[in-house]
């Protein structure tokens, strides 16, 4: 995949569009995890939004994010960097050799308890 | 000009309502712009195009026009606030009615050209006129009656 | 039925005696038991003729735009699909409401004359209802058919309820029909544009411009109709021998767009039998696909589809993209 | 039958080079009605004038075709020429031969083929025209203004200094508005009230000038030069005429639990008050939610002690009926409702509080009487903090989603003049951007920072909480590229401001029209700002969009210009091409009415006599003053009964005919 198709991929996946945001930095404001982020949640937009995908994949920030989407509930412009962050990290998790996760994994993981939604997503989440 | 009627050398009669405010301006501008577009369509004015009634295009393909073409304000800017966006409904139900009875739908359209348009107004007409001559005379819309002996 | 039509007697009765409406709409027997026909009962001498069967499908509600104009109230039985036009024309101010009592009856889907002829059955003297089956008496005999081939094609895809009541008489609950009314919309869409103006213009052609159409439809209720006014530019004219019928019947189902109740009136009265209903369904199923689901009567308030937009609305080009 | 003359201009050789203008004029000759045609080579001229009004005396010509430029050049000069010659103005046709045939086509045989179809168009319309007379509707000499801010106050007065009687429509006990409530004033630092209130004591002096404060418009008829409109005058238990304000009734009250609106409800004030010091009218008014006697029945201590005897328990709303030519909507703005902010804490702390709230803390007449101290234990503040933005240019569906224009300049207001008073007060302000177009703007901001040293933080805030009485303000240092975290004494939010909500009703009633932010729709976004596209009601202030007070000063104006316009006629001419129903064919059925965006269609009910029987008939009435003249009605009845002048079906029919016919 090429930069710009990654960038694209990345976007679509986030659901997000980053050129709604105006680099208020409100996300940023409320992150609890800011401080063990090396780029900061306004920064994955910001970055996306300039193509700089390769610096977003090496982030090491996308592990510390919480996914706790209070920059996603904060945000005044409905742009969610919580979304961007998951969809780097999906991406990585991707690439990161062949499926995570396969068809037969799946039956024994069947539990009354987790929901198939649960188990639809993480096979979506997991696999290329 | 002689009637010429075969598919080869046809030449489609167009009649185009304008609204007064952009379309008919918009055409002004083309023309002030010498740019051209074939010589058979013909602008009727009217003062918005909301005051086209379906009765009024029906009646130019009875009468033998072979399309039928209406200019507006881009909507939201109509003269008249809200106008074109009655003449957006009426004319989409009109049109895909027409295309329910098997009329041609290109011979019918709905365009809209501001007062700045001129190019636009130039650009649609060619292709407009270009669609229809494709399509050749109308026959459909003339006359929908099963002939005698047929 | 005869319980139905007996409660719907009775009330008339009532009504008329006790002075509380000056005159009873309904249907009076025909030459025949297959054509009832609308009537106005001013007394209860006049009762005498009324029937309530399965061939009353006329849809009283337009004859209520002259008789609410009529000293004292005018009592009116709505079957279900009356209702609708009955509440389009209080919205058009055409129905003086305070006017009117309505009493909402019960409909069981009537039968279509045309069709059981068309299975070969004449002279026809009586039917006898039983669920699906319909015994059709004749002077040659008994013939037992099925009710779906033989019911009217407005009542085939009917699954409307009352929308007005004053009161009700209402004694069986009605089955409520899986059926999509726009089947047959659907089909002439699927066909090629040739295959499509082929149908219309073999239909159109039958069309002797009798006006039965206009003059039944509860939407077509206009003082003066455009096609009898010279000042309106379309009215027929002598020279005007191309594209007539299909002119009229495109701008009746203009004007009615938005309005129509998809009473099915129309084709009901068509003596060449074309399926106007089919025109005013594509309006309705366009609208219901452009602009939201809207259906005409169901309400004495509001605007129409085509009297109101929204800023994002389609273009004509999208419209019919989305369609076929 | 009409006598026809066709007039073909060659336009130099604009249209003569390739439209053989001769052939033209001689292939109509015959054409029905048709008895004169002539060509010319500059028939706008002078001289193609006279030849024009010539032919029309000497062939008693009773209509006239001009082949010419476009109708939007001409058409004007040539009804002149033509009600010159005494031919009504609306008996002329042109036919487009030049912008829509000789300059687009270069084939002469082609050119002069459509030249002689679009003549013979013009030919077979005017064979259907009527002579049409503009109409005259006459102009009633008072202006109503709706609202007594800044905007409805300047409006008023200009109206008023040009001669004409002005009313004021308030629907507070006092005019003054939101301007009233305001400290100070950017970029000079004026003091609100002392530049406000003279104008408001010129408004109750001008005898000009009727204020009806504490009243409410609640019906509007007619159309423009003649509107009428029902106002209500809410009870206020007051006799205006007696009350002297002394407001010894309001020291003897003993209900003193009502929230002192002016005051952003931050202190509290008796059931019968006078709003502020300086309220015009300087009347008192009584809060019939908290005064004793109106909801026991027990007390009338304010009766007692008024020697005016200007108290009436028994006063009810009353209704007045008055006609105006023109009316001013002025009904400005409010600061939107934090209640969807949680992250600010706005509900939850006192000292988190509105820019607004912070003008009536610094001003002497306010709460603390001007001293800044903080709502909840009425400490001096020491840091200081400004959130910008909250609930502006906000897409998520909290907030609004345009920018509210005054923010940044009254912030740095605050922050500059929090700093002058109060040295040791540590000040901060969280913006996204500062926006500062205005003479002088950009210089007063700055001078809040490098003067005043005013702490600008480019970020936003993501969180105020209170932690051990102290507001910790969470926010991003974007510059930085830091999470700072503030201990603040007290939290200033510049709230988005919206149209004051009672808009959307005065709007419905105006038949003007709102966008999806409440804001009234001006009549073109540039050439013509401050007109609804209803006539003769005119926009001023917040109520059509964001702006400050020099802005709505000059819109306020403005609109008094266009209103002293209207005003000075005596009768308006309205455009002859309007809607009209033909009753005998009309249904009543209201469609076209619900298509109608001026409000220019009502209905009657009327006789008629219809083949020799008398009907009462509900028939549609066009206002000629009113329609513009679009035609949308004319397509949605059905009948054909509503038609519209100089472009009847009758005649675009016959225009189409003539097209298609070759």
């Amino acid at each position: 995949m090429t930069v710009k198709e990654q960038c694209e991929n990345v976007k679509r996946m986030s659901g997000t569009d980053v050129r709604k945001c105006m680099k208020c930095g409100k996300c940023s404001g409320r992150c609890p995890a800011f401080h063990e982020m090396d780029i900061k949640p306004h920064q994955f937009v910001s970055l996306l939004a300039q193509g700089r995908i390769e610096e977003l994949l090496k982030s090491e920030a996308i592990w510390s994010c919480l996914s706790c989407m209070a920059c996603v509930e904060r945000c005044p412009r409905a742009v969610a960097p919580a979304a961007v962050i998951e969809a780097v990290r999906d991406t990585v998790i991707r690439a990161q050799g062949a499926n995570g996760m396969k068809a037969e994994d799946i039956p024994p993981m069947v539990d009354e308890l987790i929901p198939q939604q649960l188990l639809m997503s993480a096979y979506r989440k997991y696999n290329k | 000009m002689q009637e010429i009627t075969t598919k080869e050398g046809f030449v489609p009669n167009i009649v185009a309502f304008c609204c007064n405010w952009c379309s008919y301006a918009g055409a002004d501008l083309a023309g002030s712009s010498r740019l051209s577009y074939p010589a058979n369509v013909k602008i009727i004015r009217v003062p918005c195009s909301c005051r086209v009634n379906p009765m009024f295009v029906l009646k130019a393909f009875q009468r033998g026009a072979d399309g039928v073409i209406i200019c507006g304000c881009h909507p939201g800017d109509c003269h008249y606030v809200t106008g074109n966006y009655y003449t957006r409904r009426r004319m989409a139900m009109l049109f895909s009615f027409l295309d329910y009875l098997g009329i041609e739908r290109d011979r019918t359209r709905l365009e809209w050209v501001s007062a700045a348009e001129g190019a636009k107004f130039s650009a649609v007409m060619n292709d407009f006129v270009a669609k229809v001559t494709a399509l050749g005379e109308n026959k459909k819309l003339s006359d929908l009656r099963v002939k005698e002996g047929e | 039925m005869k319980e139905v039509e007996s409660k719907m007697l009775e009330r008339a009765k009532v009504l008329l005696e006790s002075g509380e409406v000056a005159r009873v709409i309904g249907w009076r027997k025909g030459a025949f038991c297959h054509d009832p026909e609308p009537a106005s009962f001013e007394s209860v001498d006049e009762l005498k003729d009324f029937v309530y069967d399965y061939f009353c499908g006329a849809n009283l509600s337009k004859y209520l735009i002259a008789e609410s104009k009529k000293e004292g109230k005018t009592a009116v039985f709505l079957k279900p699909c009356d209702t609708y036009s009955f509440n389009q024309l209080v919205k058009e101010h055409r129905i003086n409401r305070e006017k009117i009592h309505v009493i909402a009856v019960e409909c069981m889907a009537k039968l279509d004359i045309g069709k059981i002829k068309a299975k070969g059955l004449s002279a026809v003297t009586g039917v006898e209802v039983d669920g699906e089956q319909v015994k059709v008496q004749t002077l040659y005999g008994e013939a037992v058919l099925s009710k779906t081939e033989i019911v009217l094609a407005k009542c085939a895809t009917c699954n409307k309820t009352h929308q007005v009541k004053d009161e009700e008489i209402v004694l069986h609950e009605r089955p409520v029909r899986d059926v999509n009314r726009f089947a047959e919309v659907e089909a002439l869409e699927q066909m090629t544009a040739e295959e499509r103006f082929k149908f219309w213009r073999e239909q159109l052609s039958k069309c002797i411009r009798c006006n039965a159409c206009r003059n039944v439809c509860p939407a077509c209720s206009c003082i003066k109709c455009v096609f009898d006014n010279p000042q309106s530019g379309v009215a027929a004219k002598a020279n005007d021998d191309k594209f007539e019928e299909q002119l009229f019947h495109i701008i009746r189902a203009y004007h009615v767009a938005g309005r129509c109740t998809d009473c099915g009136e129309c084709s009901r009265v068509c003596p060449q039998g074309i399926p106007l209903h089919l025109l005013n369904r594509k309006f309705i199923k366009d609208i219901d696909e452009t602009y939201g689901e809207f259906q005409a009567g169901e309400s004495a308030e509001g605007k129409t589809p085509l009297t109101e937009y929204r800023e994002s609305d389609l273009e004509p080009k999208d419209v019919l993209k989305e369609g076929k | 039958m009409q006598r026809i003359g066709v007039f073909i201009c060659w336009c130099g050789s604009n249209i003569a080079a390739t439209v053989d203008v001769e052939r033209v004029a001689d292939a109509v000759k015959k054409d029905q009605g048709v008895v004169y045609s002539a060509t010319y080579q500059y028939m706008c001229s002078e001289n193609g004038q006279q030849l024009i009004k010539n032919a029309i005396k000497e062939h008693s010509l009773t209509g006239i075709v001009v082949g010419s430029c476009s109708p939007r050049m001409h058409e004007a000069t040539f009804r002149k020429t033509a009600e010159a010659a005494g031919l009504n103005s609306y008996m002329v046709e042109i036919a487009n031969i030049r912008e829509h045939c000789s300059w687009i086509h270069k084939d002469r045989e082609e050119a002069t083929e459509k030249a002689i179809i679009l003549v013979r168009t013009a030919i077979a319309k005017v064979n259907l025209n009527a002579p049409l007379s503009a109409g005259e509707s006459p102009v009633i000499k008072r202006a109503l203004v709706i609202g007594g801010g800044i905007a409805g106050i300047q409006a008023a007065l200009d109206i008023a200094e040009a001669g004409f009687e002005v009313d004021i429509v308030e629907k507070n006990a006092t005019i003054g508005g939101r301007m009233a409530q305001i400290d100070k004033t950017f970029p000079t630092l004026d003091c609100s009230a002392c530049i406000l209130t003279p104008k408001m004591v010129d408004c109750a002096q001008n005898e000009k000038i009727d204020i009806l404060s504490y009243s409410e418009v609640e019906e509007v008829k007619g159309f423009v030069g003649n509107f009428s409109v029902k106002i209500k005058r809410k009870a206020r238990f007051v006799d205006e005429k007696k009350c002297t304000g002394c407001k010894l009734c309001m020291e003897k009250c003993p209900s003193k639990k009502g929230l002192d609106e002016f005051n952003m409800k931050l202190n509290k004030r008796p059931a019968i008050y006078i709003p502020f010091a300086q309220a015009i009218p300087n009347v008192a008014v009584i809060d019939p939610e908290q005064c004793i006697k109106l909801k026991t029945g027990k007390c009338g201590l304010c009766q007692k002690v008024c020697g005016a005897g200007a108290i009436d328990y028994t006063q009810k709303d009353e209704y007045i009926e008055r006609g105006y030519g023109a009316i001013v909507v002025a009904t400005g703005f409010k600061p939107i409702e934090l209640n969807a902010f949680n992250e600010f804490g706005y509900s939850e702390n006192q000292d988190v509080i509105t820019s607004l709230e912070l003008e009536r803390i610094m001003n002497a007449a306010g709460p603390t009487n001007g001293v800044l101290l903080r709502p909840s234990d009425g400490e001096h503040p020491k840091v200081i903090t400004f959130i910008q933005c909250v609930g502006s240019r906000d897409t998520s569906g909290c907030g609004k989603p345009y920018c509210s224009k005054i923010c940044c300049m009254y912030t740095a207001k605050h922050a500059m003049l929090i700093r002058e008073k109060y040295p040791d007060t540590e000040v901060h302000v969280f913006y996204i951007d500062v926006r500062t177009p205005g003479k002088n703007y950009d210089e007063f901001f700055r001078r809040a920072v490098e003067q005043y040293g005013v702490d600008y933080i480019k970020g936003m805030v993501g969180k105020v909480y209170n932690e051990n009485g102290k507001l910790m303000v969470q926010g991003s240092n974007l510059i930085d590229n830091e999470q700072v975290l503030i201990e603040s004494d007290l939290v200033v939010l510049a709230a988005a401001i919206e149209p004051e909500p009672s808009v959307r009703k005065i709007a419905t009633l105006l038949t003007a029209s709102i966008d999806t932010n409440n804001f009234l729709t001006e009549s073109h976004a540039k050439l013509r700002p401050v007109e609804s596209p209803t006539a003769g009601v005119y926009l001023a202030g917040v109520c059509q969009g964001p702006k400050d007070i020099p802005e709505t000063v000059s819109q306020a104006s403005a609109c008094a210009a266009k209103v002293i316009g209207l005003l000075v006629k005596d009768k308006l001419k309205t455009n002859p091409c309007v809607a009209s129903a033909n009753e005998t064919m009309c249904n009543g059925c209201s469609q076209c009415a619900s298509v109608c965006p001026y409000g220019a269609i009502t209905y009657v009910e009327k006789e008629l006599r219809v083949d020799g029987k008398t009907e009462l008939r509900r028939i549609a009435s066009v206002n000629p003053a009113v329609c513009q003249g679009c035609g949308a009605c004319t397509v949605t009845c059905p009948s054909g009964a509503m038609d519209l002048k100089g472009f009847s079906s009758k005649q675009i029919m016959s225009e189409v005919e003539e097209i298609c016919k070759r």
